[in-house]
């Protein structure tokens, strides 16, 4: 059981970059990529989990108590502003190639421009 | 000095902000100027560190959080020769890009401005930092900057197209990068690159290593467009405006190897010491195929700036297969000829670039004959196009010469020729395209070549006041690499410190300062006479396949070349899903290798 | 620490919940469709953040979940659904 | 390539990563085992030198407070690439004049936005002490005022949304966080240093110059989100005031 987090966390990966090869909506292959991004949270922040171990938040807890690792979360902030602003991006760029092309299919898009 | 390297980051991202903050109260000319200052004072310290650091490395520690009993808690900027050199040249580059679309993107808002100083900020801090996250960090920095640049003409579907090519493919790279951070944490919980280095020799290989190291680097390879995450690469050059492509050319692509050298030497070397030719090998295969794979690409376009993206492309290999030796004279050989295609390549992208505000087209068979009687382009773009082919002493002559001299040191005699024929293939090109835009030579149809692009370029400013000064120097620079002197020896002696993964570690853990040899001497080095042989071999192939590309339709041919011209294209397809599959394949095909030969 | 000890079991079944709902995600072809599994999966992630111990990581991800991805993504679903005529009036 | 001949090469490669993902992840010390040092280093050293008992905004803003430097400019960086993308090269907006939104939303929505954005404030000030911080604070108010949007309609939000309030706010935020890391260097210590001491424990004090650089990151989210939401919410509105107008 001690390895189900991780093996989530590769699962959910593969799932993520499965669904970004086979979409046909750059909108869904958007949210695919935040769903292959998600993988990094889950997988840091299961590295930095101490079993029995709270926040790493000592207000009100004696200093010493067995808490998790702060390291692994201030990563995954970081990873979760980069994927808003990635998305964010990305579906900038969709709603352009809309206006431009009509359609948001990225085998369309391509065929459009050759 | 210890003050230089948050500089090259804060300098540049502090003048952004400046930017966007007083857009509605400062002019836009004003503007301009405090964003060409903070790019030229970015050059100007990276010179400076870059000289300092050559008797020493220099190392900040931000928030004044050193180490304590060698484990590190803070972040970290180790500024040695080559990372100094690098974030100079980005400096350089972007200050050029900056004044060149002075005159050149006539309407180019502060927009333009912030997202360049960004994307040098991002640079900078990417070549200096010792902390893996951190330099994750950066790579998404550069990239955010990066893709909004590349969409930058959204009229158009082509640029649309490139940029959301771009974003996805590297943030997949960036995932990967992610995953290997986060695996090499939980087995050391380190950040820093000299302590995860130290805990690995400790903790010897093993699966979680090897697929550390795969995730990394090929999350790092998509930056810098080895085959196969290379795809990418040619839909957003060919579309972003010249300026920018002349950074993107000159250092972002080579950026991902510096990353991949970087973790190499610093984290994954003492892990493999008894595998490295292992190691060495798959990149020294990929960089192969990436040579030969970007000049045959670069053979077949007609678009100028398909046609160069796919030269970068071909140059990365060569780099890569420098670094793929492993030794101190491939790693300065990959160092000198980053320094040369720099230049060059962006000399190649700003000569399109004035090429485009005169003639409003970028195809190579539309504008034959039609930039007749321009001897100044015309002698920039062959003599960038020739440099890089590599003849005696000019342009990427020295950096090949080095990996030539380290391949066969390593008994790999069979690798100078491929990249000597690459480079001249990617020459070659570039030769042909120019020998029919200035001189009007040649076939005027070829069916070979990529299909025609519909998209017409829009309209740019001409002052060839500002551009070709602009344009004229980056070029020379980029050709009279090769005779600097002393510059062999000190790239060389800048390796050597590179790879001493050791000495690194206990700088930065203890701050126990390396100890350096002397100075190295201001020499010419005698070059051995294979390169000089193999550079005037390169040059003349480089002219003869020019001159056959060029009435190649009316020398008959076509039928044996037109399959496999087919197939490549059909690789280059142009499908965000193919390009993720390829990716895919690649980091399998990586990690697959390595699983079998590191053991 | 035994209340903690109890939250063992939840958190693989959170773990199990997140392996089911990446699936669900991809698998939803229709956007806006896929807009609301999407919003659900990442709850069920602000959950395990909980209870992974990282109540900052978990609030981070509630905003994005709830403000930021829906905002964007609405949008972007409405007017990818306009025809081109419309596109062009704007 | 056909769809097909895409999908067949790409599983079996995705096979071999997934198994390669899970041949390294076996690796790693059993869920639940961190094995250090990083983390407990900090924790140790966190509330008594820097008086601050939440040891994940200590190492976002403190001991990794160059990471979130990065971050902001990520942010930033987003914002303006989003900005010249929906625009245009030019970057200026093209203004949409109407009044678009319901009447009867507008009565119920006075309150609720000053409530998410006080909670957002508190959250900010609060983040040295307690779970919350500047990206979390910032994106709450943010929140606030796109319910203020949706309450007061859509003249009033662009008042709000005006760029010429925005953009130097959002710079601030941005330039604020290097200017903070500039003025140690200035000072003669690293860049980022902590000048004014660690403060109080338990309190909105807690935290030195790190609580200043808390604050620049949540004005540089809740300017940023706002110009998000703005452009994105625009993209939607802009077309629906022309058909009317």
């Amino acid at each position: 059981m001690s390895y189900l987090p991780y093996a989530v966390s590769a699962w959910v990966c593969a799932v993520g970059l499965y669904g970004i090869v086979t979409s046909r909506n750059l909108i869904h292959l958007a949210v695919c990529l935040t769903v292959t991004q998600s993988s990094t949270y889950v997988l840091l922040l299961s590295v930095g989990y101490v079993q029995g171990g709270g926040p790493p938040i000592f207000k009100g807890v004696e200093l010493g108590t067995t808490s998790v690792d702060p390291v692994v979360q201030a990563l995954s902030l970081t990873d979760i502003v980069v994927s808003v602003t990635v998305l964010a991006l990305v579906l900038a760029l969709a709603l352009d190639v809309h206006r431009q092309a009509g359609t948001v299919d990225p085998d369309e898009i391509a065929a459009m421009h050759g | 000095m210890s003050w230089i390297p948050p500089l090259l980051v804060a300098v540049p991202l502090l003048a952004a902000a400046v930017v966007v903050a007083t857009d509605h109260v400062l002019p836009r000319r004003v503007e301009d100027l405090v964003a060409i200052a903070a790019a030229a004072t970015t050059c100007a310290l990276g010179i400076v560190l870059m000289l300092r650091s050559e008797r020493g490395d220099v190392i900040h520690w931000f928030g004044g959080w050193s180490p304590r009993g060698g484990v590190a808690i803070g972040i970290d900027f180790v500024a040695d020769p080559l990372a100094a050199a690098l974030a100079a040249l980005v400096g350089g580059l972007v200050l050029v890009a900056l004044v060149y679309s002075w005159a050149y993107l006539e309407e180019a808002a502060r927009l333009f401005d912030t997202l360049m100083l960004v994307c040098c900020g991002a640079m900078c801090g990417f070549a200096l930092s010792g902390d893996l996250f951190n330099m994750f960090v950066w790579l998404e920095l550069m990239g955010v900057a990066a893709y909004a640049l590349t969409g930058f003409e959204v009229k158009d579907i082509g640029p649309l197209q490139g940029a959301v090519n771009f974003a996805i493919v590297n943030g997949i790279g960036g995932y990967f990068v992610v995953i290997g951070i986060a695996l090499a944490y939980a087995r050391t919980g380190a950040l820093n690159l000299a302590q995860i280095g130290q805990a690995l020799t400790q903790g010897g290989s093993g699966g979680l290593v090897i697929v550390a190291m795969t995730l990394v680097v090929c999350g790092f390879l998509c930056k810098a467009a080895v085959v196969p995450f290379h795809l990418w690469l040619a839909d957003a050059y060919a579309v972003a405006p010249s300026p920018v492509c002349a950074v993107f050319a000159g250092v972002m692509t080579d950026i991902g190897l510096l990353g991949v050298a970087r973790v190499y030497w610093t984290v994954f070397d003492g892990a493999f010491a008894a595998d490295r030719a292992a190691v060495g090998d798959v990149l020294l295969s990929l960089g192969v195929a990436t040579a030969l794979l970007g000049g045959a690409m670069a053979f077949l376009q007609r678009h100028v700036k398909r046609m160069l993206a796919y030269s970068v492309i071909c140059h990365v290999g060569i780099m890569l297969a420098g670094i793929g030796l492993l030794t101190s004279k491939g790693l300065a050989g990959a160092a000198d000829v980053l320094l040369a295609h720099g230049l060059l390549a962006a000399g190649l992208f700003l000569t399109t670039g004035i090429v485009i505000a005169l003639f409003r087209s970028v195809d190579e068979l539309h504008l034959h004959g039609r930039a007749r009687g321009r001897p100044l382009l015309a002698a920039l773009w062959f003599g960038a196009a020739l440099g890089l082919a590599g003849p005696p002493y000019v342009g990427l002559y020295l950096g090949h010469s080095l990996i030539d001299d380290a391949a066969s040191a390593t008994g790999r005699a069979w690798l100078p020729p491929l990249l000597w024929i690459a480079g001249a293939l990617a020459s070659a090109s570039l030769l042909r395209a120019g020998a029919r835009m200035f001189l009007g030579l040649g076939a005027h149809r070829d069916r070979l070549l990529a299909p025609e692009m519909k998209e017409r370029p829009p309209a740019r400013g001409t002052r060839l006041s500002v551009l070709a000064p602009v344009t004229a120097l980056v070029v020379v620079l980029g050709l009279v690499v090769s005779v600097v002197p002393g510059l062999p020896q000190r790239t060389e002696a800048a390796a050597e410190r590179f790879r001493d993964r050791a000495a690194y570690a206990s700088f930065v853990l203890h701050g126990s300062p390396a100890a350096h040899g002397p100075q190295a001497a201001f020499a010419l080095e005698p070059a051995s006479l294979e390169s000089i042989l193999y550079g005037i071999g390169a040059t003349m192939l480089a002219l003869a396949l020019a001159g056959w590309g060029l009435y190649r339709p009316e020398l008959g041919g076509s039928r044996l070349l037109r399959p496999p011209a087919r197939a490549l294209k059909a690789l280059h397809s142009g499908v965000i899903g193919d390009y993720v599959m390829w990716l895919t394949v690649g980091a399998a095909l990586v990690g697959g290798i390595w699983a079998v030969t590191l053991r | 620490m035994t209340v903690l000890a109890t939250l063992v079991p939840l958190q693989y079944g959170l773990f199990g919940l997140v392996a089911l709902g990446a699936p669900a995600v991809v698998l939803s072809r229709d956007p806006l469709r896929m807009t609301v599994v999407n919003g659900l999966y990442g709850l069920v992630l602000v959950l395990l953040f909980v209870l992974l111990g990282a109540p900052d990581v978990a609030l981070s991800m509630l905003v994005v979940t709830t403000v930021a991805y829906p905002v964007v993504l609405l949008v972007a679903i409405a007017r990818s659904r306009s025809s081109k005529e419309e596109m062009d009036e704007a | 390539m056909s769809r097909r001949i895409r999908v067949a090469a790409f599983v079996p490669a995705l096979v071999v990563l997934f198994a390669l993902l899970l041949w390294g992840f076996a690796g790693m010390p059993d869920f639940g085992h961190y094995r250090g040092p990083y983390g407990f280093v900090l924790e140790r050293i966190a509330t008594p030198e820097r008086h601050v008992t939440n040891v994940v905004n200590a190492t976002t803003y403190d001991y990794r407070g160059f990471d979130t430097m990065g971050e902001e400019f990520i942010l930033f960086a987003a914002v303006t690439g989003v900005v010249l993308l929906l625009r245009g090269s030019s970057g200026s907006r093209r203004r949409a004049d109407d009044d678009v939104r319901s009447d009867s939303i507008r009565l119920g929505g006075a309150v609720a936005p000053a409530l998410v954005i006080l909670v957002g404030l508190w959250l900010v000030a609060f983040g040295f002490v307690t779970p919350g911080g500047g990206f979390q604070g910032g994106v709450a108010v943010a929140a606030g005022a796109l319910m203020l949007f949706v309450a007061v309609g859509y003249r009033a939000w662009s008042t709000l949304g005006d760029e010429r309030l925005l953009d130097p706010i959002e710079g601030l935020g941005a330039g604020g966080y290097a200017i903070v890391g500039l003025a140690a260097l200035v000072s003669g210590v690293p860049f980022l240093t902590n000048l004014f001491g660690p403060g109080v424990v338990g309190t909105v004090r807690s935290g030195g110059s790190a609580a200043l650089l808390n604050w620049a990151a949540a004005i540089e989210v809740a300017a940023a989100n706002v110009i998000l939401t703005t452009e994105f919410v625009e993209q939607y509105i802009a077309p629906m005031v022309r058909r009317r107008g």
